[in-house]
């Protein structure tokens, strides 16, 4: 859908899987600047927990087997297979900011983009979100809360872009190379998160992907061009 | 939460702003909405456009820095500061929620008064009738009066009531929570004492180190400063040239530590120490590595038999001869005492026994500390166990006159109930509650006077451990209280002024007053700040004051001290009639229990489990087999000492032998989240009331349990899919390919 | 054998052959559509209430909206879905049956094709709510359809969702035209034989009827027309609805067999649908005459045919994940056999495939009405449970085996399933009282047409053109 | 071959005829409904008419959000006009020649242009203008210290991320969206208030390298 010449940005984000430690912060993080509601039991009992980024835990090797995180979260595919599925337009794609949107106020609710997302990271508000007066007070003014029946997902914090692009085009300057962070980006104690601009060669991750051996971005070969790059486990040189 | 919300509640937060708040996702609001512009505004406050304050993290004593964006008078999101050199802009997820704490709906809005302990009837009193209140009780009290509080107290607030007390004649105040309890302060600060002479909570440099061997430590998920750690161990990671440090954990259970450990050995429970003394003898014995470090291994190692360790801790000999070897010839080695090893047998000496191998390894890997920074600040000290246990038969001999319950402390839901507190508590004629939401205790106590959140309030705080980096946190109100809540600092001075004895040591008009006397005495730091007024400026500005390096690490110890001697494990219960092992953890984000209260943190997936608003009993696979149970079967652990019902969770984090429980849930208050919707054991019930042998901390850790089965289920509120995530070809292709 | 016993078992076997006067045919067939007996009021009070219970779910689904049904976050299409693909599938093979049997010119269709029409009605219409029941905001459906609007936004026609709508309303008019168009002579006979309100409804859908030379040429025309095209569009609009899957990369669903493997069950439901009624019909109008053997054995030799046909796109839409040995597609194929789907798949397997292949190759069991009822009612159950199948438990299974999920049906599904069904049942009690049920005129045409003629020894039967 | 047959009658035909218009008018009618009944457009073509600029504000006609989805929701196209705390008229300020930002000062540096605070109004009116009826009933408000309740007029729906730095950044004025204020005793909305289309005009025609048009720039 998208084609990388006419875009201002690629935002592009790099999880080093060496480093998670799976410490949930990212998703707390995400939680208080996103206004994603935390599902009570009954909802979670359903399979109905909603958290634009999640920690997947696997088990690698044979018992006692090792525990390993894998971030997952919106993959900003370049060729999303949830945009041509959206019969509204509710999900499409941003040709300035390489980004996939999630239009909330379009969105009907079929969840066909759900059924078609391998990477299963878009939540439905089964229900309204409940926020009990004062948690209201917390909510963050720049991300509209999303009512019952609509499809949300990650969104690269991009209400933090449009400021810093804002900022910076009041100021008549360009965007600086790591001017935007998300806020799981922010919070990462390892930072085992990096974001930013690929089209800009001065950026954090234009840097760390350059010629980067363990990078490698998840079910590439269903050819959604993701925007995440992980990078895989290292080696220690520490002999054993 | 998936209740229905009306949207007029969401419109509120627009009326209550100059800005609308989005919201509503995609029904058009109301017609109108009403504007409450401000009467007199913030000159630096711009409608629409977020101010920054910084302030202290108070979610655990660690103390990072952060900053709060404050938006039309409301926090709506909590940072790491980043230029604090703790956190380095970085922050924990329970750090992250502390924005709960303050729009709790559960909080009190104003002092309260419980006519019958227990009751939770509870009628609101006017400031002035708490205050009269609890001047008459203290009055009373006298010298029998006992202050208990929470270890992320302000320094400026324990000083007043280290004032307090001690004009009355009172003990001073006692400093224990489940927190410090559960990560073993004391007994690490003891170990220290004993060994280098000073007794300091030990901050060990993991960014610097090559190999780490940490003895159960869970510096990633929830001890001491977990958010350093985590920013170490990414440079850890990933060091200069290409270089990746050698992380190997001991511990009976996987954690967040053991899955990111390269080595991750399931040893025994109870054995870590005696694996540290066997390390320290076969380097001895080995005689490989460094000269320096063999001689001070020959020096310290104590004469134990490794062979025979390795039996009773279940580690190959040849393993622990290649560990040995690895850790001898690394650059920078590094041991870490974890919390598991203060929880029994000699908490103090096992803690020494592991730092003896930063002794061997020398200076790099040791622990680095520093001690006060400035004169007249106060720092939170924690109480050893044995104190507690005093206390208790105080209260139960009825010689405390009064009970000042300060913070998160809770000793209702913190102490085992073997130890009997809520019966002793009986016999305290006044119980006072802090807490500016009613738990545990607070459902015991006669007044509970609501203090603010701590981003509400003032305060400073010491950083302990500050690796080398003498750190004074300031901590100021980033909003409006929310509430009719009063800071407990002015509550004490309110009092002392009605009592004679205390007016004379309490001279001081408000908080603010002493706070900033405190601080006037705070030398130059890396702040240029030309006078007071400046100096108060840049400390709130900054959030924090870093002042000259002190005495950066904690040098060998000259004198040739007695080796440590470690007793092998001896457990509570008989073998025969409890087979299995407890092994009790606190989970990253309800540490212990404090989380439970916050939607956020109770309500995200635990990162082994992916277990939301429940607590399990992490069982292994074919022992949940031999058992007959599967997941969600509620069992019934018992202990020597008590018994929970708990659900099950299979899974392959634990050794065969180890029932693992998380801390933190099992709440009978702490409002609505913690009481009522999320669902899990306490723990503690599991625990005796016996201290270990050094005193210092309590003995939780060498428990033995039996599991019964219920016949009930329950479902669970897990994120992952069993199925899918454990074993499968699709399961292990997708790990191959990209994990 | 004397002549006329050789006639008289003909007619016994041949409706064509059996004519009788017209005015008793009429009656035969006006005498129940005036008789209201006495189970009808308690009928219509049951399904009323069933089909209220639907509304009244759905209601309430749109007020708390889709919390009350069991979808989870990974299972995100469900009962719904399988409805609308079930439903619409029926609907489409009534009228193709109809409409490819007229162009076949086979004469035992002569009497039941209007039942084939009317379920096509019925079913399309209960069908075509389920996709907008299943929407997250039902009330915001129009903006699935191309209507300028102040935002300047159009539907995104690269969706399979678009074109299924688009397919879905064009067959709904094209086939509700060609049941009205075949029904008008018949009205016209209502209209000129029954009194009161019937007589006046009849007058409305006669159009004025007077069965002109130029009138029955047009009349064929159309149904000419209609038929072809519905020959054309029947299986372009079911493999359309099979694009909804087959178009997206979910494993399972990423199958090019899926449009053949959806007509090829479609019509096989349609078939086994149309003998439920048929029977039904048969049983409670006393219909012996109409509805005989002969049509029970013809529709049960075309019930076996289309199992075999949907048997081998079945064993198809295994054969390639096989081959292609990719891990998520060998999960979905074994979550089916024998994970969670397990019961449902063997299940269906039994209905659609065994017990109608060991059945039905024998006359005796064909004609023998209990015995087909039976049979149909299973085969519908088994290829609800195969959509079912293909929606939920193939939904179940992702790329990423952490979100791995299972799909338990709650009251609300049910209740609006059980409520289409009872819709369309419905539809047929009540109009079953409005219309006349059998398509008189053809048989009457058929019964001009056929007739024995004496070769020799023997009787044959021959038909004029 | 026809079954049954009979003589043509030529007075049949109108009966066709008429039959057939029956049918036809009858089927326009059911689409017809069908349409009127979908379209927004429709809808607010339904919409209560705001009273033109000077006739005195009136509450009628407000009509109460339905919290209930399944409809449409209610959205006028000119919201009538809700009574204020204190009868504003910006004429009185801004032909005396007092500008926009003077009072709304956020416009140029924040999302919100903002509402003056009742210490910025006394500033001026402490002197100014100090014994006219208005002006006492917001020095009450100030000798209260109580904030003055006032109504929002120019609203946007909440998933709508608006912001005023960047259009006064572009050079737009503020009569642009919200009409002549300066010239109105009682503050009336911008007929052409919350239309996506109404921004699209403007924004479609940027002269951006790429055009203002994408969802993100003002929903999420």
């Amino acid at each position: 859908m998208a084609d990388a010449t006419q875009a201002e940005h690629k935002w592009t984000m790099v999880v080093d899987l060496d480093k998670c430690t799976g410490c949930q912060a990212c998703v707390v993080a995400c939680h208080a600047e996103n206004n994603v509601p935390i599902r009570n039991k009954s909802e979670v009992q359903a399979n109905r927990a909603q958290h634009w980024i999640r920690i997947e835990r696997y088990w690698v090797g044979d018992p006692p087997a090792k525990a390993r995180f894998l971030p997952m979260l919106c993959q900003h595919c370049n060729r999303a297979p949830c945009e041509p599925v959206c019969p509204v337009y509710a999900s499409v794609h941003s040709q300035r900011e390489h980004l996939n949107l999630q239009v909330y106020n379009r969105c009907v609710g079929t969840r066909y983009c759900n059924n078609n997302c391998p990477y299963v990271v878009r939540y439905f508000n089964f229900y309204d979100p409940y926020f009990p007066a004062p948690l209201t007070e917390q909510l963050n003014p720049d991300v509209t809360v999303r009512t019952a029946g609509i499809m949300e997902k990650c969104t690269f914090c991009i209400q933090r872009i449009n400021r810093a692009e804002q900022q910076a085009r009041t100021e008549g300057r360009d965007l600086g190379p790591d001017e935007v962070i998300p806020a799981c980006v922010q919070t990462c104690p390892p930072s085992a998160l990096l974001f930013g601009d690929l089209l800009n060669p001065e950026s954090r991750v234009s840097k760390v992907l350059a010629d980067n051996q363990r990078a490698l971005r998840v079910l590439e070969h269903l050819g959604t061009e993701p925007a995440i790059y992980y990078l895989k486990g290292g080696k220690s040189y520490v002999r054993f | 939460m998936g209740r229905r919300i009306g949207r007029r509640d969401l419109l509120k937060i627009g009326a209550a702003s100059a800005v609308a708040a989005a919201l509503g996702g995609c029904e058009f609001p109301r017609p109108w909405v009403q504007l409450e512009p401000y009467v007199r505004p913030p000159e630096e406050q711009v409608a629409g456009v977020g101010t920054w304050y910084a302030s202290t993290c108070r979610q655990c004593p660690a103390g990072c820095g952060i900053i709060v964006r404050v938006l039309n008078g409301r926090a709506v999101k909590i940072e790491g500061n980043p230029q604090h050199p703790l956190n380095e802009g970085k922050l924990c997820p329970r750090g992250q929620a502390g924005l709960q704490d303050l729009y709790n709906p559960d909080r009190l809005q104003g002092p309260v008064r419980q006519a019958v302990r227990g009751s939770r009837q509870y009628q609101a009193i006017s400031w002035e009738q708490a205050i009269t209140d609890l001047r008459t009780g203290l009055a009373q009290a006298g010298s029998s009066l006992v202050v208990w509080a929470d270890c992320t107290i302000s320094g400026h607030l324990l000083d007043l009531f280290e004032r307090l007390t001690a004009a009355l004649g009172a003990p001073p105040p006692l400093v224990f929570d489940l927190y410090t309890a559960l990560s073993g302060y004391a007994a690490l600060s003891s170990a220290d004492a004993l060994l280098f002479g000073r007794a300091a909570l030990p901050a060990y440099g993991v960014e610097e180190a090559d190999v780490v061997l940490s003895f159960g430590a869970g510096f990633l998920s929830t001890w001491l400063s977990t958010t350093h750690y985590g920013v170490a161990f990414g440079s850890f990671r990933q060091r200069p040239l290409g270089q990746r440090g050698y992380l190997v954990q001991f511990e009976p259970r996987s954690g967040p530590e053991a899955a990111k450990a390269d080595l991750w050995v399931r040893l025994h429970p109870g054995t870590e120490a005696l694996v540290a003394q066997a390390l320290a003898r076969l380097i001895a014995d080995a005689g490989e590595g460094p000269p320096d470090r063999v001689a001070r291994a020959r020096a310290w190692a104590p004469a134990v038999d490794p062979a025979a360790i390795s039996a009773m801790s279940g580690v190959p000999l040849e393993d622990l001869r290649r560990l040995a070897s690895t850790f001898v010839t690394a650059g920078r080695p590094l041991a870490i005492p974890g919390a598991a090893l203060t929880g029994h047998g000699d908490a103090v000496a096992q803690a020494a026994a592991v730092q003896v191998l930063n002794v061997i390894a020398g200076a790099a890997g040791l622990g680095i500390s520093s001690g006060p920074p400035a004169e007249g600040l106060l720092t939170a000290v924690v109480a050893p166990y044995g104190r507690v246990q005093r206390l208790v038969e105080r209260m139960r001999a009825g010689q405390v006159g009064a009970l000042l319950v300060w913070g998160a402390a809770n000793p209702a839901y913190a102490l085992p109930p073997a130890l009997g507190f809520v019966d002793a508590l009986k016999q305290v004629p006044l119980v006072v509650s802090f807490r500016p939401i009613v738990d545990e205790t607070a459902v015991w106590a006669d007044l509970v006077l609501p203090d603010r959140t701590y981003l509400e309030a003032w305060g400073y705080d010491v950083v302990e451990p500050s690796f080398g980096m003498p750190l004074v946190d300031s901590q100021q109100p980033v909003v409006q209280p929310l509430y009719n809540t009063r800071a407990t600092g002015e509550v004490l001075l309110e009092v002392a002024r009605g009592i004679p004895v205390a007016a004379a040591a309490l001279p001081w008009p408000d908080e603010l007053a002493f706070l900033r006397e405190r601080i006037a005495a705070l030398p130059a730091g890396v702040f240029n700040g030309a006078g007071e007024e400046v100096r108060w400026a840049r400390f709130l500005q900054h959030g924090f004051w870093q002042l000259a390096p002190g005495p950066a690490a904690l040098e060998a110890p000259q004198a040739r001290l007695q080796p440590v001697m470690v007793p092998a494990p001896s457990f509570q219960g008989a073998a025969g009639e409890f087979p299995f092992f407890l092994y009790i953890y606190m989970p990253v984000l309800l540490s212990d229990g404090r989380g439970a209260d916050k939607p956020w943190l109770v309500g995200s997936p635990d990162p082994m489990t992916t277990l939301m608003w429940q607590t399990c009993a992490e069982i292994e696979t074919n022992t949940a087999i031999k058992l007959g149970v599967t997941y969600g079967d509620i069992v019934r652990i018992t202990s020597p000492y008590g018994e929970v019902e708990v659900p099950v969770y299979v899974l392959n984090s634990v050794r065969p032998d180890t029932i693992a429980i998380a801390a933190g849930l099992g709440h009978s208050a702490l409002g609505r989240f913690a009481g009522e919707e999320a669902e899990g054991p306490n723990p503690m019930a599991l625990v005796g009331a016996g201290a270990d042998a050094s005193g210092a901390s309590m003995a939780w850790a060498n428990i033995r349990v039996r599991v019964a089965r219920t016949g009930r289920r329950v479902a669970l509120a897990k994120f992952e899919d069993t199925r899918g995530s454990y074993g499968g070809f699709v399961n292990q292709a997708f790990a191959d390919q990209y994990l | 054998m004397g002549l006329d016993q050789q006639a008289q078992l003909e007619r016994e076997r041949h409706l064509l052959v059996d004519a009788r006067p017209g005015r008793e045919l009429n009656a035969m067939v006006l005498e129940p559509m005036m008789r209201i007996g006495r189970a009808f009021w308690p009928a219509v009070g049951v399904l009323g209430f069933l089909v209220l219970a639907w509304w009244v779910t759905w209601g309430f689904q749109m007020w708390w909206n889709l919390g009350i049904t069991g979808l989870n976050r990974v299972v995100m299409w469900s009962l719904y879905i399988a409805n609308y693909v079930y439903l619409i599938g029926i609907a489409e093979a009534g009228t193709f049956i109809a409409a490819a049997l007229r162009l076949l010119d086979i004469d035992w269709r002569r009497p039941i094709s209007r039942i084939a029409e009317l379920l096509t009605v019925f079913c399309i219409f209960a069908s075509a709510l389920f996709p907008l029941a299943h929407l997250g905001r039902t009330w915001k459906f129009y903006w699935l359809l191309p209507y300028p609007n102040e935002r300047q936004l159009w539907p995104n026609f690269h969706s399979a969702l678009i074109w299924d709508l688009t397919a879905t309303l064009s067959y709904l008019a094209m086939s509700t035209l060609f049941f009205y168009i075949d029904l008008i002579p018949d009205a016209a006979l209502a209209r000129d034989h029954v009194r009161g309100w019937r007589r006046t409804l009849n007058n409305w859908l006669a159009l004025g009827w007077r069965g002109t030379e130029r009138q029955w040429r047009l009349l064929k025309v159309a149904q000419l027309i209609f038929s072809i095209g519905i020959l054309l569009i029947m299986p372009s609009v079911h493999t359309i609805v099979s694009y909804d899957f087959a178009m997206t990369i979910q494993p399972g669903w990423h199958s090019t067999v899926f449009g053949p493997y959806f007509v090829a069950g479609a019509i096989y439901s349609g078939v086994a649908a149309i003998i439920i009624a048929a029977i039904l019909f048969q049983r409670l109008n006393h219909w012996g005459y109409f509805i005989r053997d002969e049509h029970l054995n013809g529709l049960g030799i075309f019930l076996l045919l289309t199992s075999l046909v949907w048997d081998y796109f079945f064993f198809q839409d295994f054969i390639v994940p096989w081959y292609g040995q990719v891990p998520t597609e060998k999960q979905v194929l074994l979550t089916m056999m024998a994970g969670r789907g397990q019961l449902a798949f063997w299940l269906m397997i039994t209905t659609n495939a065994i017990i109608p292949f060991f059945t039905l190759w024998w006359r005796r069991v064909r004609t023998w009405w209990p015995a087909m009822l039976a049979i149909s009612i299973l085969i519908q159950l088994g290829l609800l449970l195969e959509r079912y199948i293909i929606v939920t438990i193939d939904l179940g299974v992702r790329e990423l085996p952490f979100n791995w999920g299972l799909y338990q049906p709650r009251a609300a599904e049910l209740i609006m399933s059980t409520g289409a069904v009872a819709f369309v049942v419905l539809g047929f009690v009540v109009f079953s009282k409005l219309i006349p049920f059998v398509v008189l005129y053809e048989v009457k045409e058929g019964q001009f047409l056929v007739q024995l003629n004496r070769i020799g020894k023997g009787l044959i039967r021959s038909k004029m053109e | 071959m026809a079954w049954g047959r009979e003589r043509e009658e030529p007075q049949r035909h109108i009966m066709r005829i008429s039959s057939r218009l029956r049918f036809l008018v009858s089927g326009a009618a059911i689409l017809g409904l069908l349409w009127v009944g979908s379209s927004p457009r429709a809808r607010t073509l339904l919409a209560v008419p705001t009273p033109s600029p000077g006739q005195p504000p009136t509450i009628a006609g407000v009509s109460p959000n339905p919290g209930f989805p399944p409809t449409v929701p209610f959205v006028p196209t000119r919201p009538p006009v809700p009574p204020q705390p204190v009868p504003f008229p910006h004429v009185a300020m801004v032909s005396r020649g007092v500008p926009c930002l003077f009072c709304h000062s956020g416009a140029t540096t924040s999302p919100a242009a903002g509402i003056p605070s009742v210490y910025q109004c006394m500033g001026c009116h402490l002197v100014i203008a100090r014994d006219s009826p208005l002006i006492r009933q917001v020095q009450a408000y100030w000798e209260a210290q109580q904030p003055i309740p006032w109504v929002r007029i120019y609203r946007l729906p909440g998933f709508v991320q608006f912001s005023h730095r960047p259009h006064l950044a572009a050079g737009l004025n503020c009569e642009a969206c919200h009409g002549d204020v300066g010239q109105m005793e009682v503050t009336v909305p911008y007929p052409a208030y919350k239309q996506m289309g109404w921004c699209l005009e403007c924004h479609e025609h940027q002269p951006n390298p790429l055009p203002l048009t994408e969802c993100q720039i003002c929903h999420y």
